[in-house]
Order: structure tokens, then C-alpha cells, then sequence
């Protein structure tokens, strides 16, 4: 298949009309707004449908109601927008209504810089709502992999319902690369009740613990709330619902955790060094790595294709076997060097931390790097 | 019953608040000793549901030839 | 079909307070419902947050609790991905016009085939009576102790000035009239909006020295009216009723042509 | 020629210097190269410098940034100002006459070409975006000159083309030009 000289932002938006997105609400915002423009050029076309809300509050809620229908939803938006969208971020992942929302970081906090790319958002898609809550985020660092992970993020929502945050970056999203627009080869849709509407309960579950959600107005009459509820979906204080609930919806993730985590490793096995990056950042490690590896340094780099859930595991056990010293060039002051603290002992973690709205240059790594096998 | 409407009052629902007492125009209705509501005149109802549409708990309803269905 | 078989049952009680009006407009819009034997299944209610919004898990339709305000964009999503539907918002007068004025308008800008209930009873009754943009001015709430001092929207020249197509205001001491209101609204195809003026005997009338539930209706039955010379008094009616392309229509026209009918 | 471009494309904001640097990426795709276009965005797109980065390389492109300049095109003044640090020592610099390099390095490979007044003759400034590409394209051969004229056809406004693709016609011959020139000095 021929390559196509294509945008990051393009890029989501052919794969989220592969994956069989039939409803956008969203509200422009730099570096974002490519998405919901090309959306709006394009979904109509498509006999699906494309609204503009009046603010990204709105925008989550209105996916959220059309996902309800069945409907395959998405939005799209950037740092001031994904703060206003964490309310609702919550109802998706209390409801187990699934959402994609993608984030293409800008630089902040508030208004911050919103031409300039930023990795500052990675904390927020993992807490940014309220409550202990489940979500799912995944970082493309190319424009092929925007494509790639568009896909995955629509369909790991269907498959776990919850909601699933594509958080790219202003780097990603605004650079063009040729990709190939392939179709999609495995297309996972929610679950549909087995039992009769009569015996139907929205919220029991089998041991995968995901719900299998009705669409509405298809004969299962059912309650959603955000408050915690029960098996009906109704409302409950019980202390027993309240633990269960809980205790499910965020089990659901970590007991899948090892299907759902993806991650690239190149010349990890024996290495004294291994760079920890994902989105942009990982093309200036992956520029350094492989310069280093020329000259016979033992320099790895993990490259994390999901970033919630963490892939602790992976990296704990990594460090384990190697004992290496870990690098970890990122666009913010160390959300990501502070989450590796978990798995791998703080005084071998090296940050290399911009915030000056530039990349990190394979310059500004490589120094690290060398000071760090020497 | 030799009214031509009946006023069915389930005490589980009603929660005292003499709403249909208040607008009933034939004192059909009284309250009990605990608040909730009772049927003390049943004969005089002439079925005007004015009882079952102020009862804010869906307690009361009047069966027999209504005036609005 | 009996209005009464709309209800869960097994949901009720419902946690209303004994005298709260908003059982009073959920009756009188259950009946409008019956009248035109909507199915169940065919049919979206769609809630915010506060004591209002809890109707949403009284009624036996496909319902959707959501967060404060939120109720009119979740219902927006849910009729542009089924026009099919009716969808229904069930909201009160701070989860309309405070945190969700602003998708309230929008929604009426649109004129998106939606019926809108506002349970007024000029306080937020769920958090235990503070003052909402409809509280009268120099009335009295916990977050008001000295007297509101805000200026209190109207409802119904909001939604007119917002572009709604159907705009009503009934109140509970009229049920008769309020379920006619509502009924039309179901009927009236485009953004429909209704005041239903409720009383609050636990907070706003306590706050206000409004007496009880029964005082409070009695003060609703007198200071509102349905006539069309209403001098001083709250006027009920239909404010605004008139045709305008509703929004899934427009949509759908608009994808037909780009789409070629696809 | 180096097989590894690192271009910059500058100019004033809607002077099309995006416009050309995407059709220049194209191009580069559709010969089987690899290739990365970045750009900047916000204010500067709308007036004063504004600049397109082009990376084009036979290797695999890891880091998406110009590092090492090895060709810059500055269309004003303003723009040449800002940009012409980046110039990698040995890198070339396309320009039009009427600019004024004298502060440029002696390591800077300095091309001027007549860009304004060949468009004027053309009757049209607008299409200065792809003349000056035709004269980078024929200084440097990143690109076939089919799949230079493909990517243009293909991405200006189909009411265009004829005028882009004499504009193109136009800097091809003037970058020939000017390449026989360097090669004779």
C-alpha cells in the first residue's frame, strides 16, 4: 500500500472513521482542532454525525449519551479542554459507558502555551477525575502509530468500557509522516446482553468483570447514574455496594492489565542504560539509542505504547534483570521519572525534563546518556 | 361502596403532608391520628381527582367513571 | 395506559420531603406521557443533579442520572445518535440555569428536539437550601442569611431570548393546566421548555416563613394564574409556540446531502 | 549531494512557505523516501516569520526536527534575520536578490535568486511559495522533478494548477541557473 503524506491529527481522524466512529462532539481548541475540523468535514460524508458543543463539558457528556445508544463516540481536545472534560471523564468510567477522548498535549498549566507541545497531562489522564477510577491512556510518538493506536484506543473501550484517553502531544499531532492507511483487521465491539430484558442487569458481570451494557431504546429499560449503584444500576450506600463497585470497576483494568499494556523495547537485554520515553520524546531516544549502540555503549530504550495502566511490572522486572540505570527524557518537571519511583529505585532514575515548549533534543540526551555509562 | 367513585389511599406511599385534604372541595378526605391520610366520607367524592393529581406521592387514586382518564 | 404503570414501584417511596411539589409535576407529566401511550422503550429521561433530577429513577424508561447541569448535553447526544427517541430532561431550576445555563441556551439555540421539565422550586433543595438564579430577589437561603441580592432569571424569557420553540410555564397548585403544558411540549417537535413551579416547604418555605406545604400551594394557587390578564400575578401558559427546522432534522437533511444518502 | 536534507522553508505568514514545504514532503514520499514536515503554528502563521521544516532522508528519521540545517529558504528579510543561525556551517541558503545576506557567515553557501521579479513577470506573487521551490528542488535534487510537479498539481487549488505549474516551470529554470553559476565558481 502506498504511503500517504499525512498529519498526526489526519491521521486520528481516518482511523477513528476506520474503527467505525459514527458520533464527534467537540469544541476547537489548539493544537487539537485539526481533529474536529477534518471530523466535521468528514463524518457527514459518512452519514454519521458531527456536532460542535458549546463547551468540552458538554462535548463528554454528549459522547457519553450517544455511546449509551451504541454509538462508537469520540472527542478530542487539549489541556484547558481535557481539565473541563475530567467531570465527565468520571461518569464514563463510574457508568462503564465507553468513550475515546483524545488529548493532544499543549503546554501548561491553564492556558499555558497552546502551540507548543507539553507531556504536563500525564497525571491527569490518570487522576484528573475525582475517585479511584479506571482509565486507559495510550501515547503515539508518530503519525503511523496515531493511526495504529486510534484503533486500539476505540477498541479496548468497546472491549473493557471504560473510557480510553489517546494522549498525544502538539509534536505528534501537527507533524506529517507518510503512514499507510490500512482498514483495521480486528474490529471489537461492546458485549450485548445475553439475558432476556427481563432478567437483564446492567451491572452484573461474569469474571471478566465488564458489564455488558444495552444500548438504549432497544427493549432493555435500565438506570444509569454516576452516583455508586448496584447491579440494577440503581443507587445504593450499602457499604458492600460501595466496596464492590469500587473495587470492580478499577479490578476490571488491573486484572487485564497485562493484555491491555503494550510497550516497544529495543536492546534492553544487557543494557547498562535503558531510556524510558513515550509520545514525542521517544524519537529523540530512539536517535540516541541507536547512535550509541554504533559505538558499542549498552544503551536500551523502552518505548510505552500504554501509559495507564503503568506497565510496572514489565519495568520492575527489567530492572531486576539488569540493574541498569534509567534515563528518562520527558516534556514535563517528572511525572513520568516519578512514576518509574515505584519500580525502580529512585537513585537510578536519570530525568532529563523540558518544559520550554521545545523537544528534547537528541543533543540534550545524548549528554545524559554519556555522563551515565561512563 | 355506594358512591360512584372510589378514593384508594395506600398509607405505605403517603407521607402526611394533608395536600389532598386541603385541596379535596367535599372534606372527602381526613387525616389519621399518625398524619397519614383516611377516607372519612367516600359517598361525597364526586370524582374530581384533584386528591390523586396534588398527591405528590402517587398514594391515592380514584377509580370509577372519571372525568378525565 | 394507566400513568401510575410509568413508575418503578419498586423505587418508591420516592425521597422526597412530605409536601414537595416535584411528586405533584412528575404525576402531571406521567399523565401527559399515558395520554399519548408513549412505550417505554422509545423513550430517554434524562436528569442533572438535585432533588428534581432524582425523577429520572422513577420512571420505568431508559434513564440516565448524569452530573450537575450536565443533563441537556447527555440528552444531546442520545437524540442526534437516536432521533428517533423521545428524549426527556428532567432538571430543576439551579441544575438548569446555574451550572447548566449555559448548555440550556445552547440547546434552545439549536432548537434540538428535546422537552425540557424545570422542577422550580427557587432553591437547591439537595444540599439543604441555598439560593439558586431563580430566587426571588430578597429572598432568604443559607448562602443567603441577609437576603439575596441577585437578580433572578425568568425562565420563560430566557428560553425565549435562547430561541426555544415551545415555552410554557405551569405549576403544581394547577396540575390540570401543568400536564396540558407539558403534553403539548411532548407533542410540540423542537426544543420545548417548562417552568413547573414547585414548592420547596423544607427549605425555601421554612427559609422564607412561607408556612407549610399546603400554605405554600395555597400561595401558588393565588399568586399565580392562568389567565391572560395576569396583572401582578406569576402568568401559566404557553409563552412561545411556533415552527422552526429542529435541529436531528436539519442534521439529517445536512448528512443526506453531503452523504448523497448514504 | 547529501542524501539527508534538513530544510528549512521561511517566510512571511501566507506567503505559503507551509503550502510548499508539505509538497516538497509529498514529493519526497511519493520517490520512496522517508520524510518528516513539521511546522510552526499560531500567531506566526498569521504574519511576520513564519517557518516549514522538512526532513528527507534514504534513512529512517527518528528525531523529527531540523538539527543540522543544511538548507534554509528565506523569502523576506524578517525571516532570514530569524532563521539564519540554524544554518548548519556548509549549509546552503536560497533567497531572492533583493535580500540582504552581507551578515551571513563565510561557511554559508549564499543563492540568490531573482524570486519576485520572475513571479512579476508571471503576473502573480502569490505563487512565489512554489517558484522558490522549483529553484530549491533544482539546486539540491531532493525530489524527481515528476513528482515535484505531481505534489503541486495535487495540493494547490485545482483553479491554480496552470499558474503553480508555470511558477514551478519558471524556478526550475532559475535554480538551474543559479546551480551552473556556484558549480562555475
Amino acid at each position: 500500500m502506498a504511503k500517504q503524506l499525512v498529519q498526526g491529527n489526519e491521521a486520528c481522524v481516518e482511523a477513528a472513521i476506520a474503527a467505525g466512529v459514527s458520533f464527534f462532539a467537540g469544541y476547537p481548541i489548539t493544537p487539537s482542532t485539526e481533529i474536529a475540523e477534518k471530523m466535521a468535514e468528514k463524518l457527514p460524508a459518512k452519514g454519521k454525525v458531527f456536532i460542535q458543543m458549546e463547551d468540552e463539558i458538554a462535548s463528554m457528556a454528549a459522547i457519553i449519551g450517544a455511546s449509551l445508544t451504541g454509538a462508537k463516540s469520540m472527542t478530542a481536545t487539549s489541556g484547558p479542554g481535557f481539565s473541563l472534560m475530567q467531570e465527565n471523564i468520571g461518569y464514563a468510567a463510574m457508568t462503564e459507558v465507553p468513550v475515546v477522548v483524545v488529548n493532544v498535549q499543549r503546554g501548561g498549566p491553564s492556558t499555558g502555551t497552546p502551540t507548543l507541545p507539553s507531556q504536563g497531562d500525564m497525571m491527569q489522564a490518570r487522576w484528573g477525575t475525582h475517585g479511584d477510577h479506571p482509565v486507559i491512556a495510550l501515547a503515539p510518538s508518530s503519525v503511523q502509530e496515531t493511526y495504529d493506536l486510534t484503533f486500539e484506543a476505540f477498541n479496548l473501550s468497546e472491549k473493557y468500557m471504560v473510557p480510553v484517553v489517546l494522549l498525544m502531544d502538539e509534536i505528534v499531532g501537527h507533524m506529517r509522516e507518510g503512514i499507510e492507511l490500512y482498514k483495521p483487521e480486528k474490529i471489537i465491539d461492546r458485549r450485548k446482553p445475553v439475558q432476556s430484558p427481563e432478567e437483564y442487569l446492567p451491572y452484573q458481570t461474569d469474571d471478566s468483570l465488564i458489564p455488558a451494557l444495552a444500548p438504549f431504546g432497544q427493549g432493555y429499560r435500565y438506570h444509569v447514574t454516576g452516583l455508586i449503584h448496584d447491579e440494577t444500576g440503581f443507587p445504593s450506600n450499602s457499604p458492600k455496594v460501595i466496596e464492590g463497585l469500587v473495587e470492580r470497576i478499577n479490578k476490571k483494568i488491573d486484572k487485564h492489565a497485562d493484555e491491555i499494556i503494550t510497550y516497544n523495547s529495543f536492546d534492553v537485554d544487557d543494557a547498562d542504560v535503558v531510556l524510558l520515553a513515550y509520545g514525542s520524546p521517544v524519537r529523540s531516544a530512539r536517535q540516541v539509542q541507536q547512535a550509541a549502540r554504533q559505538e558499542g555503549l549498552k544503551v536500551g530504550l523502552v518505548q510505552m505504547i500504554t501509559v495507564w495502566p503503568f506497565p510496572h511490572k514489565v519495568l520492575s522486572q527489567l530492572y531486576r534483570q539488569t540493574e541498569a540505570t534509567f534515563i528518562v527524557p520527558e516534556l514535563s518537571l517528572g511525572q513520568l521519572a516519578d512514576e518509574l519511583s515505584k519500580s525502580v529505585p529512585r537513585e537510578k532514575i536519570l530525568r532529563v525534563n523540558r518544559n520550554d515548549g521545545s523537544l528534547i533534543t537528541p543533543a540534550q540526551l545524548d549528554a545524559v546518556v554519556r555522563e551515565a555509562v561512563r | 361502596m355506594s358512591g360512584r367513585f372510589q378514593v384508594e389511599i395506600d398509607p405505605a406511599y403517603c407521607k402526611a403532608c394533608r395536600l389532598c385534604i386541603q385541596v379535596c372541595p367535599k372534606k372527602v378526605l381526613a387525616q389519621r391520628a399518625d398524619g397519614k391520610a383516611i377516607v372519612e366520607n367516600p359517598d361525597d367524592c364526586i370524582g374530581c381527582q384533584l386528591c390523586e393529581w396534588h398527591c405528590p406521592d402517587f398514594a391515592i387514586t380514584i377509580k370509577g367513571e372519571k372525568k378525565n382518564g | 395506559m394507566n400513568y401510575k404503570n410509568y413508575l418503578r414501584w419498586n423505587k418508591l417511596p420516592h425521597i422526597w420531603c412530605p409536601g414537595c411539589g416535584h411528586g405533584i409535576v412528575l404525576g402531571a407529566f406521567l399523565r401527559a406521557v399515558a395520554q399519548r401511550e408513549l412505550n417505554k422503550d422509545d423513550v430517554a429521561v434524562v436528569s442533572g443533579i438535585g432533588c428534581s433530577s432524582r425523577a429520572a429513577g422513577y420512571v420505568d424508561f431508559n434513564t440516565l442520572h448524569t452530573a450537575h447541569g450536565r443533563a441537556i448535553p447527555f440528552a444531546t447526544g442520545i437524540k442526534l445518535s437516536r432521533p428517533d427517541m423521545k428524549v426527556i430532561v428532567l432538571t430543576g431550576d439551579g441544575d438548569a440555569t446555574a451550572i447548566g445555563g449555559n448548555h440550556f441556551i445552547h440547546a434552545a439555540r439549536r432548537n434540538l428536539d428535546l422537552t425540557v421539565i424545570v422542577f422550580n422550586n427557587n432553591i437547591y433543595g439537595m444540599t439543604s437550601g441555598q439560593f439558586s438564579p431563580m430566587t426571588p430577589h430578597i429572598n432568604f437561603a443559607t448562602t443567603a442569611p441577609h437576603g439575596n441580592f441577585d437578580y433572578p432569571f425568568d425562565l420563560v424569557e430566557l428560553a425565549k431570548g435562547a430561541g426555544a420553540t415551545y415555552v410554557a410555564r405551569g405549576a403544581a397548585a394547577y396540575p390540570r393546566q401543568l400536564e396540558k403544558a407539558i403534553g403539548q411540549g411532548l407533542d410540540h417537535e423542537g426544543f420545548s421548555v417548562i417552568e413547573a413551579m414547585s414548592q420547596c416547604p423544607t427549605y425555601y418555605g421554612r427559609k422564607n416563613k412561607m408556612g407549610t406545604a399546603e400554605q405554600m400551594l395555597k400561595w401558588q394557587k393565588e399568586n399565580a394564574t392562568v389567565s391572560s390578564n395576569p396583572g401582578e400575578k406569576i402568568p401559566l401558559g404557553v409563552f412561545v409556540q411556533v415552527e422552526r427546522p429542529e435541529y436531528t432534522k436539519l442534521t439529517g437533511q445536512f448528512i443526506d446531502s453531503v452523504s448523497g444518502g448514504k | 549531494m547529501s542524501k539527508h536534507w534538513e530544510i528549512i522553508i521561511s517566510g512571511s505568514g501566507g506567503q505559503g512557505v507551509i503550502t510548499a514545504g508539505i509538497i516538497l514532503a509529498a514529493a519526497a514520499l511519493k520517490d520512496g523516501k522517508n520524510v518528516i514536515q513539521t511546522q510552526s503554528y499560531g500567531p506566526e502563521a498569521r504574519g511576520g516569520a513564519s517557518r516549514c521544516e522538512v526532513l528527507i532522508s534514504e534513512e529512517n528519521l527518528a528525531y523529527p526536527k531540523v538539527q543540522q540545517c543544511n538548507m534554509l529558504v528565506a523569502l523576506t528579510q524578517e525571516a532570514l534575520n530569524k532563521y539564519s543561525s540554524l544554518i548548519a556551517p556548509g549549509g546552503m541558503l536560497i533567497t531572492d536578490k533583493s535580500i540582504d545576506t552581507s551578515a551571513l557567515s563565510n561557511d554559508i553557501i549564499v543563492l540568490k535568486a531573482p524570486v519576485y521579479s520572475t513571479v512579476a513577470n508571471i503576473g502573480n506573487l502569490m505563487v512565489a511559495n512554489i517558484l522558490v521551490l522549483g529553484v530549491l528542488n533544482s539546486v539540491i535534487d531532493a525530489v524527481t522533478g515528476d513528482s515535484l510537479a505531481a505534489a503541486v498539481s495535487s495540493r494547490v487549488p485545482p483553479s491554480t494548477i496552470e499558474l503553480n505549474m508555470k511558477a514551478l516551470t519558471e524556478g526550475n529554470r532559475v535554480g538551474k541557473e543559479l546551480k551552473r553559476e556556484v558549480e562555475i565558481a
